[in-house]
């Protein structure tokens, strides 16, 4: 006798985040999010939708509807390349590649995004190199993200590697820029700073009145 | 100079009404307060309040008060004047009190409805009460000067409720002036095969009116003419009307089309217009086989005589009648009307500006029109839907919502494509058996049998695909999809994206105001919603009016509308014109201004003003004289005034700076 | 007019060849640029995804850094031939502009380090500043060796049009089309001219990342081109170097050279191919033999 | 925060509109059915056209105590009575170089072209008049000013002195 999972298409509104889409209307831009008729044109016109869990459009249902833990643990919004389809396309204009990187950004504050998953490891892996050094050195970039995610990954590159290094194309020397400390004083005084706001930062519920 | 000793009925005694509109104003006005405040006001007499003024009780308040002699001069505090101004001026008459005793205080458009709290709702109707008190103790007795109407109507444009209008006009005994752009009547609806709901052909219900309107006595048909100067005002229009030379004479000719068999050019070579590019036909032409008038054209852009005044003319030999006449030229036409119904309609969106569908870069694309022609049997493919190739297309997708529904190019819905490309999918099916595949957003039939129609295609297993579509490419994947045209959209039903391959897309394009909308608006001093449809005066209660009295509007110019709607509309636009032209009068507003001659120094500034020319200067008196029927109350010249000699009826100098006072002093 | 010059990461690694040919290029067009002095990481995709606010800090102070620089100029064009460089710069730029409560943040930072930015600068990609600026005559003008037998095409990826580009049609651009065809060469039509290649993903994701790319080589195979022009040093790295990888995967031997836009120019310029970093391309590129190039290519379905 | 941006924290414009009949007016009346919530600061007073516009009404407002004015007309080649907004906007131009030499911000008095079907915009402008004449502050007339604008006008009746003996 298996254990009760729960109805799987089931919803008890109680379950939901009824501030999860004024969290991520938060940003910029964001409160086009209400304008979406549910078209589908961000599904269509998106290259990597045929692999996503849940298509664009239907994120922008979730987040209204407030799913979202469904929404923050789906592989939608870490597939989105930002190639920017949806967002040229889009009829009532809502900017959906901010909207996954605002998904995104939430995500990893709350460490709820796809564990295992590479994208967010190569993002996290690349804000630190940056953070570090000014810059982002590709070599050791992708061994590091391959030695995270799966070190097998590595020797498959290896030959690729080789041709690269061959061809001056690839080289193990660390770029950095001179004036870290600049940088740094300019990235701290940024710290607890967030595009998305905490919820704690958003007002009373209801949208107000223009 | 000016003394405030207060004309006519002596003392003013104010009532003032604050009306409650149900909860829209008291909502956000504290009713009672305002009470309050305005019986602190000079000359105050009365004040109450009801929950509608404007409705029988309400107004019986106020003429009982006026009866009993409790006020003289009347503030209500209500909604906008431009809606209930006139019903509260028969009130003081009715009352037996001049209605220029009266003036309005718009406490629901400008406050409860603008405002976000008591507070400040209470605040600014208390200052529009006070302005419109101070304003009402000096206004004066007045008469309302009183305009014959002439009883013709003009009609601009000649689709399904053009015609409609015209036919309901001269019927009533009217005499109509229906004036076309192009040669032939019929508008749109000329151009379709069958119609929806009913699947009745267009032409078995069109081409009956189309010749009834060329037979009737009381209407006068000018096609291939347009409008070039719009004068005067409601009851006297004066009108001039452009005929363009059309090179044959529409008295003579008999359409029996031996000058098209006839032409130099032995092949058609021209773009034909009426067949939407999809065919070709000849420099002299009959746009279609029922156009009405039924009489030849000859376009200047493409005839080699009237190009370059070289060529054997054999049209002109075959023509037994002698109608064909090069020495044509345009005509100017000038008459009076009464009144004006504006039916030029609409264009459709161009498929071109949607890159992604590839209209126009790839074959067998077609917009929802091109396909109407295509079906109609009268039409290019003389009724067979095929594609470039020869052959019928085995798989078909109509496409919903092209240019509409889109901020980029149009936020409104269009209303008909949804049944339309239902018609489209049934008529296509029929006629091919292909499978058919629409994508919609939403929809969209409300409509008497609307509905049920949508009900019959699915039965006609048909597919709908809930989902925009993304891009159509020639991109194939795979091997079944190689020589297609690829559609990508997402299924958002199923909650995947879908790749279909077909031979044949159906672009439903939505309708657009024409292109010269702005030219025509100014032409007749209307106005035009944001999205550019003319605008109407009131969207609910006054439909068919605009802001400018006399000028109606009906069908598609208003905003995209279907045949049943766009003959109803029509039939309200004549209704509209008839009422006002069998009152046989115009009551004007006596806001005209008028000249004090004491203080006149006959500088004649104001003569040259006056836009209306209804100033004249009187050498004897030295002093300008005003034309109360010419004048049209704008009240430029009484601003312009140097000696403020010059004033306004209803807007006098004193009257506005007490209304200034009012407004800014009280609160 | 003289331009300043943001090379961005990549072009000191997998997309040396780039900065070289451009480099070449412009020098040949007798286009003076100035690299930005000590520049940093544009934040770019992946760092947005942490933290955006950073990410426009980040190209803030290369702002700053290039205002130091060009003390003076009213109006500063900085030429960035990384797609995604380009971009992110473009949006801090915008976003700076747009929403006040942001500007002062990055001020704020910015200032934290003695730094300052006005927002006299424009962010320029090489496709504009050729078209635009210089003009398809002159470059027409330069070319000595024509690349007939070149049948190109041209990809221009997404980033270096959408969604803020202001040079070029954001639906169907033809810039680099126009480039191309002036140097003589062919250029074949194709629908997917900026569809993704997968960006990122081919990193990380491999099993999509790979399709979309070959998806995009197998189409224009099929259309007869024997040459791939890339504006993008990631699109041109994703196209190049997994030829092998898809060989393996989808059983078909691709075999495309892809280029980058600039290296055509400099080829037809006549501009010796070692300044040019041919050498570094995996599938070589040389002059295309007469015959129609050989057309194949068959279907994965996803 | 210094005592002056404390007056103008708490300082609520009154500022007087002069709309057109046909164009503002009505668009004042579509943002109304429209449910368009603006600042309460402008009070409007309709006139059949701009053109009816005196420059002394102007005068007269911001002497009885309003610290702005907005005129609200027909776009150019709109107007109902052909050119009334044409002579408005050179009026308009007039009074502002004498309300300069007045030494009062020209920023407190606006003219606008609103469309009828421009609701939206009459939203817009009115919040943006309010904000500007918030941030300018209280208008304060020097007293020459003020008897300088009391001469230039003609009288205002004085209905409300009247009122108490209420016999004329």
């Amino acid at each position: 006798m298996e254990k009760w999972k729960g109805w799987p298409k089931l919803q008890f509104e109680s379950e939901l985040d009824p501030n999860f889409a004024r969290q991520i209307a938060s940003i910029p831009g964001g409160d086009k999010l209400y304008d979406c008729i549910q078209c589908g044109t961000c599904s269509g016109m998106c290259p990597l939708s045929p692999c996503m869990d849940y298509t664009p459009r239907q994120i922008v249902a979730m987040i209204r509807a407030g799913f979202r833990k469904e929404v923050l643990s789906s592989s939608t919004t870490w597939l989105c390349s930002s190639c920017y389809s949806c967002t040229v396309e889009c009829p009532k204009e809502i900017r959906l590649t901010d909207i996954m990187y605002a998904a995104k950004r939430l995500a990893i504050r709350e460490g709820v995004y796809p564990k295992k998953f590479p994208i967010p490891v190569l993002a996290n892996e690349f804000f630190k190199a940056v953070e570090r050094s000014g810059r982002n050195t590709e070599s050791w970039l992708t061994v590091r993200l391959f030695l995270k995610t799966n070190p097998i990954q590595l020797f498959k590159m290896m030959s690729l590697g080789l041709r690269l290094w061959l061809r001056g194309r690839l080289s193990p020397k660390r770029e950095s820029i001179k004036n870290k400390a600049e940088l740094h004083s300019i990235l701290k005084t940024l710290e607890k700073e967030y595009m998305v706001k905490p919820k704690r930062q958003l007002g009373l519920a209801g949208k107000e009145t223009p | 100079m000016s003394t405030t000793e207060i004309r006519s009925n002596g003392t003013p005694k104010v009532g003032v009404y604050v009306c409650h509109c149900g909860i829209n104003i008291s909502s956000k006005v504290e009713i009672s307060k305002t009470v309050e405040f305005a019986k602190t006001l000079p000359y105050v007499t009365i004040v109450r309040d009801y929950k509608f003024m404007c409705s029988d009780p309400g107004q019986e308040l106020i003429q009982q008060d006026i009866g009993e002699g409790k006020v003289n001069r009347v503030v209500v505090a209500s909604c906008s004047p431009l809606m209930h101004e006139p019903t509260f001026r028969n009130v003081m008459a009715k009352g037996g009190e001049n209605p220029f005793f009266f003036q309005m205080a718009n406490i629901r458009e400008h406050v409860s409805w603008v405002t976000r709290n008591k507070e400040e709702g209470t605040k600014k109707a208390k200052s529009l009460i006070a302005a419109a008190v101070c304003r009402v103790a000096l206004h004066q007795p007045l008469e309302r000067k009183r305009v014959s109407i002439h009883p013709d109507v003009l009609i601009v444009g000649s689709g399904i409720a053009g015609i409609h209008a015209a036919l309901t006009l001269a019927d009533s005994g009217k005499k109509v002036y229906l004036v076309e752009r192009e040669p032939t009547i019929g508008g749109h609806m000329a151009k379709f095969d069958k119609t929806f709901p009913t699947l009745d052909c267009a032409a078995c219900i069109l081409t009956p009116k189309m010749s009834a309107v060329l037979a009737h006595p009381n209407i006068i048909l000018w096609t291939y003419s347009e409008v070039i100067g719009v004068d005067g005002f409601v009851g006297n229009f004066k009108v001039k009307v452009k005929r363009k030379p059309r090179y044959v004479n529409e008295e003579l000719c008999v359409g029996c089309s031996e000058c098209i068999e006839a032409c130099v050019y032995k092949k058609a070579r021209v773009e034909d217009e009426f067949n939407v590019g999809l065919s070709k036909r000849k420099p002299i032409y009959i746009p279609f086989p029922q156009a009405t008038p039924l009489v030849a054209v000859i376009d200047e852009a493409s005839c080699l005589e009237l190009k370059r005044r070289k060529c054997k003319k054999s049209c002109v030999d075959v023509c037994e009648p002698n109608a064909i006449d090069f020495d044509q030229t345009e005509e100017i036409k000038e008459i009076d009307v009464g009144a004006i119904i504006l039916a030029t309609g609409f264009k459709t969106f161009d498929a071109r500006r949607i890159f992604r569908y590839g209209y126009g870069k790839y074959n067998n694309i077609y917009t929802s029109l091109e396909v109407e022609r295509m079906v109609n049997a009268a039409g290019p493919t003389s009724g067979e839907v095929i594609l470039k190739s020869g052959q019928a297309p085995k798989m078909v997708a109509i496409i919903h919502c092209v240019g509409s529904r889109d901020n980029n190019t149009n936020r409104y819905c269009s209303r008909v494509c949804c049944m339309y490309s239902l018609k489209i999918a049934h008529l296509i099916k029929e006629r091919t058996g292909a499978e058919i595949y629409n994508f919609y957003i939403d929809m969209r039939t409300p409509g008497k049998g609307y509905e049920e129609f949508y009900d019959k295609l699915l039965k006609e297993d048909v597919h709908f695909i809930r989902g925009r579509v993304a891009e159509i490419t020639d991109w194939a994947m795979t091997p079944e999809e190689e020589g297609k045209l690829i559609i990508r959209a997402e299924d958002t039903l199923v909650g995947a994206v879908r790749r279909i391959p077909v031979d044949m897309v159906v672009l439903s394009v939505g309708l657009e105001p024409q292109a010269d909308t702005e030219e025509v608006r100014r032409l007749f001093n209307i106005s035009c919603s944001d999205d550019g449809w003319f605008l109407e005066r009131h969207p609910k209660l006054a439909p068919v009016s605009t802001f400018t009295d006399g000028v109606f509007l009906a069908g598609a110019c208003q905003g995209p509308k279907d045949i049943p709607d766009s003959v109803a509309q029509a039939g309200a636009a004549a209704a509209e014109a008839m009422a006002l032209i069998d009152r046989g009068y115009v009551e004007l507003d006596p806001n005209t201004a008028y000249v004090q001659e004491d203080f006149c120094s006959g500088c004649k500034t104001c003569v040259n003003i006056c836009p209306f020319n209804a100033i004249s200067f009187d050498g004897d008196k030295n002093v300008a004289v005003v034309n109360g029927a010419l004048c049209k109350g704008c009240g430029t010249c009484v601003a312009a005034c140097p000696s403020g000699s010059l004033q306004q009826n209803l807007f006098t100098d004193e009257q506005i700076l007490n209304e200034i006072k009012g407004v800014v002093s009280y609160v | 007019m003289s331009y300043l010059y943001y090379p961005g990461c990549s072009a000191k690694s997998t997309g040396k060849a780039y900065e070289e040919s451009l480099l070449a290029v412009f020098s040949a067009l007798q286009i003076p640029t100035i690299e930005i002095e000590d520049w940093n990481c544009c934040g770019a995709t992946a760092y947005m995804s942490i933290s955006e606010l950073k990410a426009f800090a980040l190209c803030a102070r290369n702002f700053a850094l290039a205002e130091r620089q060009s003390k003076g100029t009213t109006m500063i064009d900085l030429i960035v031939p990384c797609a995604a460089c380009y971009l992110g710069l473009k949006k801090a730029l915008l976003y700076l502009r747009e929403y006040p409560e942001i500007r002062t943040k990055v001020d704020e930072s910015l200032h934290s380090a003695g730094l300052k930015y006005t927002g006299h600068i424009r962010i320029r990609h090489p496709l504009d500043i050729l078209v635009n600026d210089v003009g398809l005559k002159k470059i027409a003008s330069l070319v000595t060796h024509p690349l007939d037998g070149f049948r190109v095409a041209c990809y221009y990826g997404c980033q270096v049009i959408r969604p803020y580009a202001d040079f070029d049609d954001q639906h169907e651009p033809s810039t680099m089309d126009k480039i191309v065809e002036s140097l003589g060469a062919e250029v074949i039509d194709w629908p997917i001219k900026t569809r993704c290649c997968g960006g990122s993903l081919t990193g990380t994701v491999q099993e999509y990342g790979l399709r979309l790319s070959y998806n995009l080589l197998k189409e224009a195979k099929k259309r007869g081109c024997n040459v791939i022009a890339t504006s993008c040093s990631l699109c041109q790295f994703n196209l190049e170097c997994y030829q092998r990888q898809m060989k393996r995967r989808f059983k078909d031997k691709v075999n495309v050279p892809v280029a980058f836009f600039t290296q055509l120019m400099g080829m037809a310029f006549g501009i010796p191919s070692r300044q040019l970093g041919l050498h570094r391309l995996l599938v070589p590129l040389q002059q295309p033999s007469k015959t129609k190039a050989d057309v194949g290519g068959h279907h994965v379905y996803n | 925060m210094s005592n002056d941006e404390a007056i103008k924290a708490q300082f609520e414009p009154k500022i007087v509109a002069f709309f057109c009949n046909w164009c503002t007016y009505t668009a004042a009346d579509l943002a109304g059915t429209a449910r368009m919530v603006y600042a309460p600061n402008v009070r409007v007073v309709r006139i059949m056209c701009s053109g009816r516009l005196d420059p002394q009404f102007v005068l007269a407002a911001l002497r009885e105590g309003a610290d702005g004015v907005l005129i609200g007309g027909c776009h150019p080649g709109d107007c109902h009575y052909q050119e009334g907004n044409y002579k408005a906007l050179r009026r308009f131009t007039l009074l502002k170089s004498l309300l300069k030499s007045m030494g009062i911000e020209q920023e407190r008095v606006r003219l606008e072209w609103i469309a009828a079907s421009e609701g939206d915009k009459v939203q817009r402008v009115i919040n943006e008049m309010t904000e500007t004449v918030r941030q300018l502050g209280p208008l304060r007339l020097e007293p020459t000013i003020y008897n300088l604008i009391e001469d230039s006008l003609l009288k205002i009746p004085e209905t409300a002195t009247l009122a108490k003996g209420d016999e004329l």
